[in-house]
């Protein structure tokens, strides 16, 4: 649909909530950072079994935020919620120097799947008030993401215990969701 | 047969499973969670077809 | 947790799973499914409680 | 629902179909009297992993018939299957000595069931053509039946693979069935 019936279709029953998804490796900071951004607070978390989905406000738009669970064994299963997804943050523990490898490839695997290509890639290198943090620059290149084709992306340095970072990220994010459409 | 249960060996997974098939149960996000649920059972492509068909026709109430 | 994955460790029971899901996905009998499917998986008590009410409202449509 | 509405509701919708469980070990025949009662012929069966539900018609009766799987592990869930349950064939080996007590432990903690408490109870003997076969009073002691309080039950000797003694069993339950009306 376009033009004046999807104008009605919206008027008439609101915008569509934006879909994003969280993901990246166990232990990142995936499910502290839903709650950070939906009531502002740090919630103690358990490793994820499962999901969180949460509607989430920012600058009036509204999104439907899902928290995916990281563990090996149930990240095959990550793909089964690409459909209709407009963003994604992927969130990295910037202090996991040993991971970053594991990290990257299930980044390079979900971005080449077809129901994610128009989506837009959010990375947040977080734990960055861990002293050993690599820097987002590093984050960015042990990622790959300079060699990305073809995809809206950018890379906030973000701590979610200590709420930095987020609202940069969240800003950056609506405003390429905004001039995708 | 083709059916593999190495899988739940773990039982992360079959957490998992019960977590999204609550959902399911409950109505909620049903094709994502069929999705889930006919990949961690693998079912054969024919019955995840049939099931993933079944859940775009439910999603239209009026074409019931 | 309370899970239990033990279970699953037998083929048979992997596949009997499968078979009475794909019947349930698929909208046959789903009552008496639905009480396998909840106990083969263990679901905590309060959840199979609200999932077999929740095929209790839905035996009748016209309350939906 | 009684009287008058009652009889309006199955002059509209026809008369409910019957409910029948066929139970019984692994092995005892269980699919093969299924799909002989339904189609008259012998089939080829696999071990049921799962069940097969058949509608059956005789003497102008609708049956519902479910043939449950008999294996050990799936066993335990025959009770899922138990509610608004009209009648309940059960399936002997009569050659399986072996499993006579198994056989009776399933038939007895089913006949405890709330759910149950109406249904009736036909057994059948089966597999009678083979030459160990426990004649059908053996059976019925075997399986504790003389014991049984409240029950309406009958035993049959049968063949599935010959086709003896399933008219004979089934007349008697349909007319169990009518007179239960
Ligand atoms: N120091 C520090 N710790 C953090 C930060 N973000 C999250 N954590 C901690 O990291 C641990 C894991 O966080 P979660 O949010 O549960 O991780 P997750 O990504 O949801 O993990 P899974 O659910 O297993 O996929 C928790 O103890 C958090 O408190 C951060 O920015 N800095
Ligand atoms: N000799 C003889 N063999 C029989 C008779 N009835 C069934 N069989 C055979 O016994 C074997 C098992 O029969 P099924 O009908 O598959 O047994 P079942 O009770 O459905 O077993 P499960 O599905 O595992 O619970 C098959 O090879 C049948 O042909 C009978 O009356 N006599
Ligand atoms: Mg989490
Ligand atoms: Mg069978």
């Amino acid at each position: 649909m376009g033009g004046w019936f999807s104008s009605l279709f919206s008027g008439l029953f609101g915008t569509r909530e934006m879909r994003i998804l969280i993901l990246g490796l166990d232990g990142a900071g995936k499910t502290t950072i839903l709650y950070r951004l939906q009531v502002g607070e740090v919630v103690t978390t358990i490793p994820t079994i499962g999901f969180n989905v949460e509607t989430v406000t920012y600058k009036n738009l509204k999104f439907q935020v899902w928290d995916l669970g990281g563990q090996t064994s149930i990240r095959p299963y990550w793909r089964c919620y690409y459909s209709n997804t407009d963003a994604v943050i992927y969130v990295v523990d910037s202090s996991d120097r040993d991971r970053m490898g594991i990290s990257k490839s299930e980044l390079v695997a979900m971005l080449e799947e077809e129901e994610l290509k128009k989506a837009i890639l959010v990375v947040f290198a977080n734990k960055q008030d861990m002293e050993q943090a690599m820097t987002p620059a590093e984050v960015a290149n042990s990622l790959g993401l300079p060699a990305l084709k073809d995809r809206k992306w950018q890379i906030f340095k973000t701590s979610a215990t200590k709420g930095t970072g987020l609202d940069e990220a969240m800003e950056w994010l609506v405003e390429a969701l905004k001039s995708r459409q | 047969g083709h059916y593999s249960a190495e899988s739940f060996s773990e039982p992360t997974e079959f957490e998992y499973l019960r977590k999204v098939l609550f959902e399911y149960m409950m109505g909620r996000e049903t094709k994502t969670m069929a999705k889930v649920i006919t990949s961690m059972l693998k079912f054969p492509p024919d019955q995840a077809l049939q099931v993933l068909e079944k859940e775009d026709t439910k999603a239209i109430p009026w074409l019931r």
